[in-house]
């Protein structure tokens, strides 16, 4: 067996309404999914700002991850609809600049998706960590 | 003075990138020449002048200075510094050349600028002359000679060869060093050279351009002229003209929280922002005529003001060309100067 | 004719998606072949969604619609069953390797009484 | 060549001077040099007959001058505006940044501008006049005895090569007759920079991005970014600085010029004309006006006033942002 | 500089089996900014509580760090405690190592980590906190009902009813709407009449009510508590005080081919006219499209024949300004336009009408006094086809009608294909349908008694099309169940015409910032939890205009929205939530796009003077953020590309030291 000693640093910003009370249920449900994932909270997913990706990249994150309430569902009615063109386009730059596309995700999950949430995060972590670390989008001066 | 023909010019790189860093003009993949750090294979470019001129590579665009670590509620201070390799810069123009006599007014004197100095020490510079001024040249206006272009050793290419003579005793040990390449030879040989060069220079389009009307004691005279406004109208309050030119000299310290600790660094800055020289109470110019007439007072009056004559400015031509609208030091001085 | 085509190559011939109808049989309702069709419209939509196709190849019915799109106008859910129905026609056509009539043909068959709509609807339907 | 004669301009702007319809011009300015020319604010007709120029390098778009040349004073301001200035014009008046009523807009049909860059190319350094033909630019040098005749579809610039409109969508008079809008192959570049490899892109943007010397011309030139302060120069941002200090503020730097102006950039293409270091910046702006034309339905900012940009705007059903970066590769 | 306590919870062994809470407490002790660090087995007791607030008097604490389980369990707690402390409770921030550390991840090493760094991003988050105090606004007690049908009476009865001022504002000359206009209600065939008027009368009366009827709301300003209201009062040209609705001016008026909107163009009406004779109010009204005094200043009749002197032929349409706390939208439905659907060749004969039509036709204040009969030739009918699903249920792409069920047509049609058996047995009745839907208490058990007790002929399948022909309407049809096609002679058929929102709901909509769905329904706050509540606060929904619905269902809902605004004026003041989006007025560029993203219409531009730096005065425009009406969602935040606009309680700020603190 191959030991991978590589442990990625997830980002996840999760709109209040919805996705923090997935992850909330995924808690109470006790599915587990690695720790390697750190969740900031947000009233709503069109809160991300794209600097706060990038943020997130340059300080050192190897992937970031956007959940919001499924599109018709926002609890301030069209929130997530922006934040879904706003990290369309951006995520197409990204990959445009030839950074690697798996590293940047948005996913809806519900308040009801506890185990939507663990899935996704798995997903997202095991995608990552196969992928490595993030080198394109890294800035030197943050390294330990 | 030794001479050699140009086709041994890449073993003479090959034998100075031995012991130091190396850096040529040569063309990127826009014909564009840039100083490039030699390796196998890079191509020199003769004909025209770099981009931008070889500031950077004593005074880099961004520096780190030091660093801060804080670790249980304590300060730990880090010097970044690292001792700088040995370099060679060939083929430097006359113009830049002067230009990093200005910047040593600046950074030389007290209180010394402990990192530039230190790269200062560790470049050898090699000039070479001009074959092939562009219309926006205009160093002779500040009696710099393009054919006596200077620093530790000058080159001349003539026809087919190389001619190199040593000015400093740092050039002396470098050529030493490429001695199995060189024949030896007499001065007179590059004179119709500098001839055919000071010829030309004069047919250039700003040939007249004279620096009358400004220098020391023009401060009052220019300040409050009333064609500041019009002159600044245009501009755009970029940073193009300050970051091409290869005197100025303005930076910035700022520190970086990197998350573990606070990098402090420097950066260049240009007199056309709005925040350059922000102090606590403010700003003290606050509009583009005032950003604008800075530079050029800070070229023409200030600098001469404080260095006994020598004009900040070494007429490269490089704003001039680059301005995205145009604007520049050179329709400054017709405008406001004695006469054309 | 051994092997009765597939659904899905009907629908795509045909852009038509049978699960859009709510089985209201307007379609059936507005037809004028209705009488002369052994299958109708609506059972169109219907059996090709089920697979149920061979019936309507070996049927007469395909040569009964007339083209006259009422179906296609007033269905209210963009069903579109004459264009199923014509999809249905060309299997038949193209497993036979040529045409009921060759639109070549129909200028001879005209006579004055035919209506108008008849003939743009044999032009349409045979020079496919 | 211009079709329209320089007498032509100057002519109608006197006219409107002199008839105090008009406070000022604003118009272009001849320089040192045939190609040097100043965006300038003439106010007489004297100035405007001594200094005055309309030829093939008057490529500055003029409409942004309109923000602070409008403010504190009355009158109203003419203004020549080429066909694909007047989309950055309807933009900036989309983003309430100046009063219609204080512009008086001439269109002034445009054959298409220069590059010095490539005419250089071509003679190298010492032009020392350049004379303007039919469909020929004559270039005098230093260094040559004849001056070099080049075809001037050879030096266009790359914006006119991919020229959209020749259509001006807004203005009060028009000089000759307007053109079409035009099918242009604009994407052609970005098309090809998505073939690549993630690797390529990667090891092609780097290339560009890292020539970057943080001058903000590209920012300071384009009529889309008008703020009062941009967030790269407030400290409170969080992303301010005056130099990219490695890679990744360069990319930073970058990716947020062009996302903040997404949807509003009307492909004017100044950020390349004007980049001292030859950085095609156009091509990150086109890379968002074309994925916004893919996904979200062709939109050209600055066609009408008051349009809603797409970024500020969405459908229900509209494309999930994986899907879109996954659907190039399928 | 911040002064931090930061509370480790072990919630029992819910944490602390997971999370060495003692190494999370001690690392978190040396972060920039902490004071204090601890950890304690029940952080949510009431001694846990106590611990936090000796913390804060002994250390002086400006802010807490609560590494506990979810804010959504215990944020309201915890800055509840804050408060009663003295501090600020927006200076509390918590971190989730219960739901999203101890519980997902099962090693304690990997759990302490993840736990120590959650609380460096609350810290770090603190450390940026400014104190927040919600807003407050007072509010206005009058309520304003936009639609003046079953739903809006119904509104404004029971909001009357709490003791709160009401107005009513209604487009046409009576309230009443479209119930006014039914004979019988399904299932209980009560009359229509009956139980409506008896309402509108005590809504004329009741003295906390006023009503503007054949008004119009022109523009509504202002937010949740103060909505400042113009009302178009048209001009009726008849003084309503005065007039005493006696018709005498009615009867002598000489124009008197005005077709009757009231009876749906049925019979006519005079140019002075009032609707019917239960109207409230009770008073004529010229309409000015067709009076000839009006029109060219010959006649003047009804000025002569009115004793009471309330004829005005001068009277101007009127602009009442009015103040409000809440507004509720009651603008109902109108019956789809039948010209998409010529088949059933309604535009060409009087024969086929709509349910709407048909309903007037059988009520004995009907232009039949009640009887049926034909509209062409006043004969009886003897075969009766009834469609339904006439543009209900139909796809986009059909580009006819629309998308959704418009619900009410099954019951009426069963109604009326019963009471037509009831009245006339010799009637032969024919219902064609796709599905019959009767869901609701009794519904079903109606249309069984319409197919076996009164023998009413429901066919499976559609009508294709209906071509008049003589005295008859030959139908076409298809029978599905038996696979046939059917040729029927009617002599009346009857549309189940599709119910879409009244138009004038579109403009609303806009002036009012709610949203509508496609179809121009009004959105709810929320489909289950909020559905009387439109997202824009303060804004209230009754009726059709957010669905279709029968009676029943409108009245339940109107007493759903009176509940909602009787809580709402019953607040003396609103308290705002403090985490709004707030613009900096120095860096804005009034550009507009915060504007345009922003749900709730919480953003305005005013013009400012600054004074610059060099003395001169710039004039600029700038987006203010009205804090009573942003919820602060943060779309604006995003937006904003100078990043003018932030988000107090989330700051770019914030968000980006949590960041910074996470990849430490």
């Amino acid at each position: 067996m191959q030991v991978n000693e590589f442990k990625p640093l997830i980002v996840a910003f999760c709109c209040n309404w919805c996705s923090y009370a997935g992850a909330d249920l995924a808690g109470n449900n006790r599915l587990s999914y690695p720790a390697d994932v750190k969740i900031i909270r947000v009233p709503c997913s069109c809160r991300v700002n794209p600097m706060f990706v990038l943020r997130a990249f340059q300080r050192g994150a190897d992937g970031v991850i956007i959940c919001g309430c499924h599109p018709g569902d926002c609890h301030y009615t069209s929130g997530n609809y922006y934040t879904r063109r706003r990290m369309t386009l951006l995520f197409s730059m990204l990959d445009y600049l030839g950074i690697e596309k798996e590293r940047t995700r948005v996913e809806w999950v519900s308040a009801a998706e506890g185990a939507k949430f663990a899935s996704t995060m798995n997903d997202f972590v095991s995608k990552i960590t196969q992928l490595g670390k993030n080198k394109r989008l890294e800035d030197l001066r943050c390294k330990k | 003075m030794v001479k050699f023909s140009c086709e041994k010019i890449d073993l003479v790189f090959a034998e100075i990138a031995k012991t130091a860093a190396l850096y040529i003009p040569s063309n990127d993949k826009n014909n564009k020449a840039v100083f490039t750090k030699w390796q196998k294979g890079t191509k020199l470019c003769d004909s025209h002048n770099t981009q931008i001129g070889p500031k950077d590579l004593f005074f880099p665009q961004t520096e780190d200075l030091m660093a801060f670590k804080a670790s249980n509620k304590k300060i730990e201070i880090i010097d970044t510094r690292k001792e700088s390799e040995d370099f060679v810069i060939f083929g430097v123009r006359a113009c830049d050349v002067k230009s990093l006599e200005i910047l040593d007014r600046v950074f030389l004197s007290e209180p010394r600028d402990s990192y530039y100095a230190m790269r200062r020490e560790h470049g050898i510079i090699i000039s070479l002359a001009c074959t092939r001024p562009s219309e926006a040249c205009f160093c002779t206006t500040f009696g710099i000679a393009p054919s006596e272009p200077g620093a530790d050793i000058s080159v001349w290419k003539i026809n087919n060869e190389f001619f190199w003579q040593a000015n400093t005793k740092r050039g002396e040990e470098l050529l030493l060093k490429i001695e199995h390449f060189t024949t030896p030879a007499e001065p007179s040989e590059v004179e119709g050279e500098k001839q055919r060069i000071s010829v030309l220079m004069k047919r250039l389009p700003l040939a007249n351009l004279s620096t009358n009307g400004f220098g020391k004691g023009k401060t009052n005279e220019l300040f409050e002229r009333e064609e500041w406004a019009k002159l600044s109208e245009a501009c755009l309050g970029c940073g193009t003209c300050t970051f091409v030119c290869p005197t100025c000299q303005c930076y910035d310290i700022k520190d970086f929280n990197t998350g573990n600790g606070v990098i402090r660094y420097r950066c260049w800055d240009s007199c056309m922002y709005s925040d350059f020289t922000k102090m606590a109470h403010g700003n003290n110019r606050n509009t583009r005529k005032e950003r604008f007439r800075q530079r050029f007072m800070h070229k023409l009056v200030y600098f001469p003001e404080n260095n006994n004559g020598l004009f900040g400015c070494v007429g490269c031509g490089r704003c001039i060309s680059k301005c995205p609208v145009s604007m520049n030091i050179v329709k400054v001085m017709k405008k406001l100067g004695g006469n054309v | 004719m051994n092997k009765a085509y597939p659904t899905e190559e009907l629908l795509r011939i045909s852009g038509v998606n049978p699960n859009k109808c709510m089985k209201c049989g307007k379609c059936s309702a507005t037809c004028p072949a209705y009488d002369e069709m052994e299958y109708h419209p609506h059972q169109f939509v219907s059996m090709v969604n089920s697979g149920d196709i061979e019936p309507l190849m070996n049927s007469e019915s395909i040569f009964k619609c007339l083209s006259c799109f009422a179906c296609v106008d007033r269905c209210p859910r963009g069903v579109e069953p004459a264009k199923l129905i014509e999809a249905v026609r060309i299997a038949v056509v193209r497993k036979q390797g040529n045409n009921h009539l060759l639109a070549d043909d129909v200028p001879n068959m005209l006579d004055d009484e035919i209506p108008q709509q008849a003939i743009v609807s044999a032009f349409r339907k045979y020079s496919k | 060549m211009q079709k329209i004669s320089r007498d032509k301009l100057i002519k109608k702007a006197s006219n409107l001077l002199n008839s105090g319809i008009v406070r000022c011009v604003l118009g272009w300015k001849r320089g040192e040099f045939d190609y040097d020319i100043t965006p300038n604010v003439f106010t007489t007709e004297k100035e405007l007959i001594d200094d005055f120029v309309w030829n093939d390098f008057c490529g500055a778009n003029l409409s942004k001058y309109l923000v602070s040349k409008t403010q504190g004073v009355d009158g109203k301001i003419l203004v020549f505006l080429k066909p694909c200035d007047t989309y950055s014009f309807n933009q900036l008046l989309t983003e309430h940044r100046f009063d219609r009523e204080r512009a008086y807009v001439i269109a002034v049909p445009c054959e298409g501008m220069a590059d010095i860059n490539k005419i250089k190319q071509i003679t190298n350094e010492g032009i020392s006049s350049i004379e303007f033909n039919e469909d020929t630019l004559s270039i005098s040098t230093l260094y040559n005895e004849e001056p070099i005749k080049i075809a001037y579809d050879r030096v266009l610039s790359e914006r006119c090569l991919n020229c959209k409109s020749k259509k001006h969508v807004v203005y009060d008079e028009l000089l000759g007759d307007d053109g079409e809008i035009l099918e242009s192959n604009r994407f052609d570049e970005v098309e090809k920079i998505e073939k690549m490899s993630s690797e390529e892109r990667f090891e092609f943007w780097q290339g560009e991005l890292s020539r970057c010397i943080r001058c903000n011309a590209c920012r300071d030139v384009c009529p889309a970014c008008t703020c009062e302060k941009c967030v790269f120069d407030n400290p409170e941002s969080g992303v301010e600085n005056k130099a990219s200090a490695n890679s990744f503020e360069e990319k930073l730097f970058h990716i947020i010029r062009a996302y903040h102006v997404a949807g509003r950039c009307t492909d004017c293409g100044e950020c390349s004309r004007v980049c001292p270091q030859n950085i095609p910046l156009h091509l990150l702006n086109r890379k968002f006006i074309k994925d916004i034309n893919e996904f979200y339905g062709e939109f050209q900012a600055g066609e009408k006033i008051g349009m809603r940009s797409p970024l500020i705007d969405y459908t229900t059903d509209d494309i999930e942002p994986n899907e879109a970066v996954n659907r190039r590769d399928s | 500089m911040q002064r931090i306590g930061v509370f480790v919870c072990w919630c029992g062994s819910n944490i602390a089996s997971t999370v060495d809470v003692e190494r999370v407490s001690e690392a978190l002790k040396n972060e920039q900014g902490v004071v204090f660090s601890t950890n304690y087995q029940y952080m949510c007791s009431q001694a846990g509580q106590d611990l936090i607030k000796s913390a804060v008097k002994e250390h002086r604490l400006t802010g807490i760090v609560v590494c506990s389980c979810s804010p959504r369990m215990h944020e309201a707690t915890f800055r509840k405690a804050a408060r009663s402390a003295g501090i600020n409770p927006y200076m509390v921030e918590i971190a989730n190592i219960r739901e999203q550390c101890s519980w997902v991840h099962k090693d304690i090493i990997t759990g302490t980590e993840k736990a120590i760094i959650l609380g460096k991003a609350a810290i770090a988050k603190v450390n940026l906190n400014a104190p927040l105090i919600p807003g407050e606004s007072p509010v206005t007690k009058r309520a304003l009902v936009i639609g003046g049908g079953i739903a809006g009476i119904q509104t404004a009865l029971d909001i009357a009813e709490a003791g709160f001022l009401v107005d009513i504002v209604e487009k046409k000359p009576t309230i009443g709407g479209k119930m006014a206009q039914l004979d019988k209600t399904f299932p209980t065939l009560d009359c229509s009449a009956c139980i409506l008027t008896p309402k509108m009368v005590d809504v004329a009366q009741h003295e906390k009510i006023r009503i503007f009827s054949y008004s119009e709301v022109s523009s509504v300003k202002g937010f949740v508590g103060n909505f400042d209201v113009t009302i178009k009062k048209k001009a009726r040209f008849v003084n309503e005080n005065i007039c005493t609705g006696c018709g005498a001016c009615v009867e002598k008026c000489p124009q008197k081919k005005i077709p009757n909107e009231f009876n749906l163009g049925m019979d006519n009406r005079s140019a002075i006219y009032i609707p019917f004779a239960q109207a409230v109010p009770k008073v004529a009204t010229i309409d000015p499209n067709a009076c000839n005094m009006l029109k060219n200043g010959k006649c003047g009749l009804c000025a002569r024949v009115c004793t009471a002197g309330a004829i005005d032929y001068t009277q101007k349409d009127e602009y009442i300004e009015e103040k409000y706390g809440a507004i509720v939208v009651a603008t109902g439905f109108n019956p789809i336009s039948m010209e998409k659907f010529d088949e059933y060749a309604y535009s060409q004969s009087r024969d086929v009408i709509t349910s709407l039509e048909f309903e007037r036709l059988t009520n004995a204040a009907g232009p039949t006094g009640g009887k049926l009969l034909r509209p062409s030739d006043n004969k009886h009918p003897h075969t009766i086809v009834f469609v339904q699903c006439v543009g209900s249920r139909c796809s986009v792409d059909s580009e006819k009608g629309k998308e959704y069920c418009s619900k009410i047509c099954c019951m009426y049609t069963a109604k009326h294909a019963m009471l037509v058996r009831d009245k006339y047995p010799d009637t032969e009745v024919y219902v064609f349908y796709i599905d019959v839907r009767t869901p609701g208490k009794a519904f079903d058990e109606f249309y069984r008694r319409a197919v076996e007790e009164y023998g009413v002929h429901y066919i499976k399948g559609m009508v294709g099309k209906v071509v008049p022909e003589g005295e008859k309407l030959k139908v076409q049809a298809s029978d599905l169940i038996e696979n046939k096609q059917l040729h029927i002679d009617a002599d009346l058929v009857v549309l189940a015409a599709a119910i879409e929102p009244d138009k004038s709901a579109r403009g609303l909509a806009t002036m009012l910032t709610a949203s509508m769905d496609t179809n121009d329904f009004f959105t709810e706050a929320h489909p289950k939890l909020r559905p009387v509540e439109s997202p824009t606060a303060g804004v209230f929904l009754s009726g059709t205009c957010q669905g279709p619905k029968d009676i029943p269902e409108t009245v339940s809902q109107a007493g759903a929205a009176a509940s909602k605004v009787i809580a709402l004026l019953n607040k003396d003041k609103l308290l705002g939530n403090p985490c709004v989006a707030h613009s900096n007025e120095e860096i804005c560029n009034g550009c507009s796009q915060c504007e345009r993203v922003c749900p709730y219409g919480a953003i305005s531009y005013i013009n400012k003077e600054f004074k610059m730096p060099d003395r001169s005065i710039k004039t600029r425009r700038i987006a203010v953020v009205n804090p009573a009406i942003c919820q602060g969602c943060g779309a604006c935040t995003v937006t904003c590309p100078s990043g003018a606009m932030d988000l107090k309680g989330f700051t770019s700020k914030q968000i980006m030291a949590e960041v910074d603190a996470i990849c430490r």
